[in-house]
């Protein structure tokens, strides 16, 4: 064991934070301060997306053939808190992380050179149809039809929880192309543009005032057959390569250890009595034992990172940072609101844009709420925290 | 010790569960917020003409003088179907204030009990955090014989759709309550919805003349902590009904829902939340309990104080366990605005948070 | 709802609390303050019941006719809290609350006659033997074997965690009479004694040093059918009988707030640089969650006792007074613990005779511990937590 | 970074792992519980031939030079294998005092090292709570150019066995560290067991001379805090450990019991607390190795401190989650003294509250 962080790495903090701070627009970080990690707009991705391409960082994990950086996992991890503590927007997540792998992993030659620069260079927002009403966490039941007829797909069926699904321009989709097949079998990986005829996008009000999730209704659409990407079949496989190739991110250490940080700092500038919060020492210990199990959370993930033999299952990790990340995103949110009292209970209009000035009222109470309550979701998506600890009971104990 | 129902109060429930289940769907509740002050006036008059607005109006100034129990009663089942309105202020928290004033305020316990006055209680001001007992920014002064208030306020709560509002001051170094209409010249009104879609302003006073003193001193902040601590067991009770409809509703969602080839219902580790949510449901409705016998009792102010911030102590911990839970058990339909869920939460997180925290509770037990 | 109580009951538990008083012996009432609740000597139960038997308080719960009081569900509750504030020893529950309200419910006259004055005069210490290794909360498995030989039943099997099974002169066992029929309904009730030969009970030592709880081998025991209760093949009915019986005594609320009690009064008297822990608000806090928590118990208890129309299960708030009671007397034991810091880690011999003086100190460092340590038992014996959830989920909403 | 064991770990792990599974049975360790001072004499001389109790002397002191990590190491072993010793007292508290004294005391280190020679730290006393930064009651006088101390000491642990104490003392209005002979005349032991058969004493000192003054004033209590601090990280591996036996001792269990028709291990309840337990397991290794790395950075005190003591209230949280449902999972087994988990339990429980509890580490977290 060593511990000692590789110390090269502060030169390249340096060198990351340092172009951030020159790159990132005023007006975009502003409005990421503005909504606190609760909401990003998707076209504020892109803008970013097509900035970070000018230095070739759009897309840093990528392998470097398709405009990758060949950054190390540290490095990695180093860029990605910097872009966070910086208010950066998210990237597409779509295209980096999800569609983007599965295309340079198992797409064809046409199709990494279709889709792949376009993506990186954030030329579009990609949005994700995996999800259906009725079968949150059991993908087997997927019933959006695919039917080959020469050569097209025509699609029938319905998606939910498609994030920005309003605002993009492509989604990939899970069809079932073969009904005949065991669930798993018949499902397929399908490209499909937002605009073709037959698709409708509604967008869902959510408890905190955001609309951003949205349910896509396919109705006859028709997509081309060269859209498949991969192997007719196999989607549910590449579904499982995608859960299993990103092992920290579901963490959220660089959001959890920013938003402690502004717990803290809220504790700081709330008082009773004239006397700051933090000096009660009921909120105090409740914060300090939340910045306990972040920085636990850190050195998870750095032992992920760091490729640390493990005598059980990696996913079961993968499942534990989950877990543990969800929960203190929950943890700390409350601790804000319980912070500021009655006044974490004022609806302000959710778009940054259309609220009032209010001068009697801290910024941080404008979001704090909004985040707390859409943070419910945090143990609820990409496999519920039920979903989370049934994983991990099985590969780490075989129960 | 009877637990079950009076004539009275099996009368209220039956007429609260019939009328406000019919009226207040959730679609209805939703279009609420579209008009400029969250009232379905209505629905107001209803309330006024089913006799709940006279609860707590003493029968010697034509209410019902009824208990505590029978104000829980209704607000338990308002709870249950969600819905925020200034029941507390004008049904509990006026009426307290008005009766015991040094001049009762009959006309107006009148108005409120027709349904056309409502009166909220517009104390906090910028800086405070819960401060029941610290001297007001707001000042009220006596000028030619009559109050003139001057101050900044903040989060009244129900104060967009009152008539009247009764203000915390300070009069010559006294605590004063003050009876103003909500329309006099020099109020200023910021009005903005709670996460509940209750709705609550921020409120300018520049030299308000025309107020009525209620009381001062020592017997102002009596008062005050009385009609707060009714308030508290009145919010609470509306809060342990939406606990009980969470219940509802999820066990429903847990029978209907299919994951996996099954029920969602037929996983034990998901049965268990529901226990847990029902335990705490259970323990927080028999608190409940302990706060009104304290109440109905005409307990000592200190006794009724303990056995209130006990109640609302122990609240603010099941509804974690039932709201939050409830959002989970729904998944991803938990956290839109389109399931019962998410509202039972953030009204049960409204009801939590007004008239003291945990924080504050603790506080005051450990100062009585 | 009218929640004044009837205010007769003054006068009543003055009446009860003055003839404890004078009943009960000082050395019992000093062994009982110096184990705290987390034993009790079978001896000073026997003891306790003999002097209760003198004013007919014995088993003031059971049929008139059997020597109860007629009390009504307050008045027992009222004399329960007062036996329990004034540390009596608990009374025998084996002959009070299960055996006796078989015997006196399906018992023949002749055994009513035989057992019922004994078992009220505390004669001698009744057993249970109800649990097997390898069947905690499942007694369908039940394999203890009473085979019929003429005029007697010939048994053989195991039982654990008989409470006091080593001074216990009888006991209530469950045993399986017939093999061939469906598990449940070849169980029967028999009353064995315990010194018949072939019987053998082995103390369990536990992890805070009592060894109170013991196994049972039963070794071709030859038992008197007569010692049969009720019918062959209903003793799951009965013990389903026993279960549904007492509703409220699993609340253990008479302990929950004598302890809650003392909680306070050891914060009160443990201190910090001088200052009594009370004032600390992190301690404090946690003590008066407590505080509240137990006070809705006690109006969970109070709704359970005067009826109230309840819209579930009765047993699903059976279960729900369990659970809360249960993990109500870890937190309390856990806060104990936690003020006494590391003075909570020396082990003082259990038994009370056997301590050294300490003079350093205080005298509920001595009890603290044990007593935290067994109560990890209050969400496992009788039911464990998972099995009551299990309970609620079903009976309450049907799931 | 580098989180994989280097050459050293793994060897001390693999004679770690051999030797204490083979002694350290539950039996021999119910059986230590009759000696007189709780050691295992003969395998305290194995660690010695194991090189264990070298690991914090420095090389040119003749010991390994080892850093936290390789202590971390075998001190998880231990825990793992439940073995209450006076592993943290004589190998990392006393070397650390003994080597930073103003005279390091080379002698005592080579008996140490040896197996000849424990030390333990003595510096509780009556109406302490944690006191590690404030004047003792205990004085040390110079008479006649040497130490006499006097004063009475509490929970003195590790006491009972070993052959030299370090006592905190003041010494005119200043700390005092100071070294004595453990049967010197004027000291009287009482000595008894804590719930992990971990040995204590409470011990007086009526004049007791022939004492060595290790380090006084500043520096003294400069050297106590990081010994402390190092102790704390050590009693936290061993803590690890013993969450780690818990999840294995259990989840073979699970597999192993049978209810209802099935192992139990199936219940999906179940599985949801061994999950929250794994959790809690993974979390608590993740803090330590924070810690671990601040230490073998040779951070600066407060950040150490800092660090410290954010793992000790992360432990003190996750050892409840893991050592009492490890009971749980047991049912009636796991109180019984005769299963393995009412032992780490009881293991657990003593090493979360040494050397300061939850509330100790977050009044020191404030102050810094």
């Amino acid at each position: 064991m060593d511990f000692i962080p590789d110390p090269s790495l502060d030169a390249f903090r340096h060198e990351i934070r340092e172009a951030i701070n020159a790159d990132l627009p005023t007006d975009l970080k502003e409005k990421q301060i503005a909504y606190a990690g609760s909401q990003n707009e998707p076209e504020d991705s892109l803008t970013w997306m097509r900035i970070l391409d000018k230095r070739g960082w759009a897309v840093p994990h990528w392998p470097v053939e398709h405009g990758g950086t060949g950054w190390s996992p540290m490095q990695l991890y180093i860029f990605n808190e910097e872009c966070t503590n910086a208010f950066a927007p998210d990237i597409c997540w779509g295209s980096s992380h999800m569609c983007g792998p599965v295309i340079y992993t198992f797409g064809s030659d046409a199709q990494k050179e279709r889709f792949l620069p376009e993506m990186r260079r954030g030329d579009y927002y990609l949005a994700q149809g995996f999800s259906e009403p009725g079968n949150g966490s059991d993908l087997a039941r997927l019933r959006t039809s695919a039917r080959r007829e020469g050569d097209r797909y025509i699609v029938n069926g319905q998606k939910i929880w498609t994030s920005s699904g309003y605002f993009a321009e492509w989604g990939f989709f899970l069809v079932r192309t073969d009904p005949t097949v065991k669930p798993q079998a018949g499902i397929s990986f399908l490209m499909i543009k937002m605009d073709t005829p037959g698709i409708t996008v509604r967008r869902i009000p959510q408890l905190n005032g955001e609309s951003d999730l949205c349910e896509v209704f396919l109705d006859n659409v028709e997509v081309p057959a060269g859209n498949l990407i991969g192997e007719e079949g196999k989607g549910w496989s590449y579904a499982k390569f995608l859960l299993d190739h990103e092992r920290t991110t579901s963490s959220f250490i660089f959001f959890n250890k920013r938003e402690v940080a502004r717990a803290r700092a809220i504790a700081e500038a709330e008082t009773q009595d004239g006397v700051p919060l933090i000096r009660n020492p009921v909120f105090r210990d409740r914060l300090t034992r939340l910045e306990a199990e972040a920085t636990a959370l850190e050195w998870s993930v750095l032992r992920e990172l760091s490729k640390e033999e493990f005598k059980y299952h990696p996913t079961a990790a993968a499942s534990t940072l989950k877990v543990a990340g969800s929960r203190l995103q929950q943890a700390i949110c409350e601790l804000e609101m319980d912070l500021l009292g009655a006044r974490s209970l004022r609806k302000f209009a959710y778009d940054a844009h259309d609220r009032d000035a209010a001068p009697l009222w801290p910024d941080y109470s404008e979001t704090v709420t909004p985040r707390a309550l859409v943070m419910r979701a945090s143990t609820i998506y990409g496999g519920t925290l039920q979903i989370q600890k049934g994983i991990i009971s099985k590969l780490a104990f075989d129960l | 010790m009877d637990f079950n129902p009076s004539d009275l109060q099996r009368m209220l429930l039956d007429s609260a569960e019939r009328f406000l289940a019919d009226r207040f769907t959730l679609e209805h509740r939703r279009g609420l917020r579209a008009t400029a002050d969250g009232l379905d006036t209505e629905a107001w008059s209803t309330f006024a003409e089913l006799g709940w607005l006279s609860l707590r109006v003493p029968e010697a100034l034509g209410g019902l003088g009824g208990t505590m129990a029978d104000v829980a009663t209704l607000a338990t089942a308002l709870g249950y179907n969600c819905v925020a309105s200034p029941f507390t202020s004008s049904v509990v928290i006026a009426p307290t204030i008005l009766t015991g004033a040094d001049q009762p305020q009959e006309a107006l316990l009148e108005a409120i009990v027709g349904g056309t006055a409502r009166v909220a209680l517009v104390h906090d001001e910028p800086g405070d955090r819960y401060a029941y007992d610290k001297p007001r920014g707001t000042t009220a002064a006596l000028r030619d014989g009559a109050i003139v208030l001057s101050g900044q306020k903040l989060l009244a709560v129900d104060a967009p759709s009152a008539s009247h509002l009764i203000v915390t001051a300070t009069i010559d170094g006294d605590l004063a309550l003050v009876l103003v209409p909500s329309d006099g010249a020099g109020i200023e009104k910021s009005p903005y919805p709670l996460y509940n879609d209750q709705r609550a302003a921020d409120i300018r006073f520049d030299d308000v003349a025309g107020g009525t003193l209620l009381a001062r001193g020592a017997a102002a902040q009596a008062l005050l902590t009385q009609a707060l601590d009714l308030g508290r067991i009145a919010d609470a009770a509306q809060m342990v009904g939406s606990m009980e409809a969470d219940l509802a509703i999820c066990s429903a969602y847990l029978k209907e829902r299919q994951q996996f080839g099954q029920p969602i219902g037929k996983f034990q580790a998901l049965q268990h939340i529901m226990a847990d949510m029902f335990v705490a449901t259970h323990q927080a409705r028999s608190i409940l309990y302990a706060a009104i016998a304290s109440a109905d009792a005409d307990a000592a102010p200190p006794a009724l104080a303990r056995m209130v911030s006990l109640m609302r102590i122990n609240l603010a911990e099941a509804y974690q366990v039932v709201a939050r839970q409830a959002i989970q058990l729904h998944g991803g339909y938990g956290i839109t605005d389109e399931y019962e869920v998410s509202h039972h939460y953030r009204h049960q997180l409204v009801l939590e948070k007004l008239y003291g925290d945990v924080d504050h509770h603790q506080r005051r037990l450990a100062a009585l």
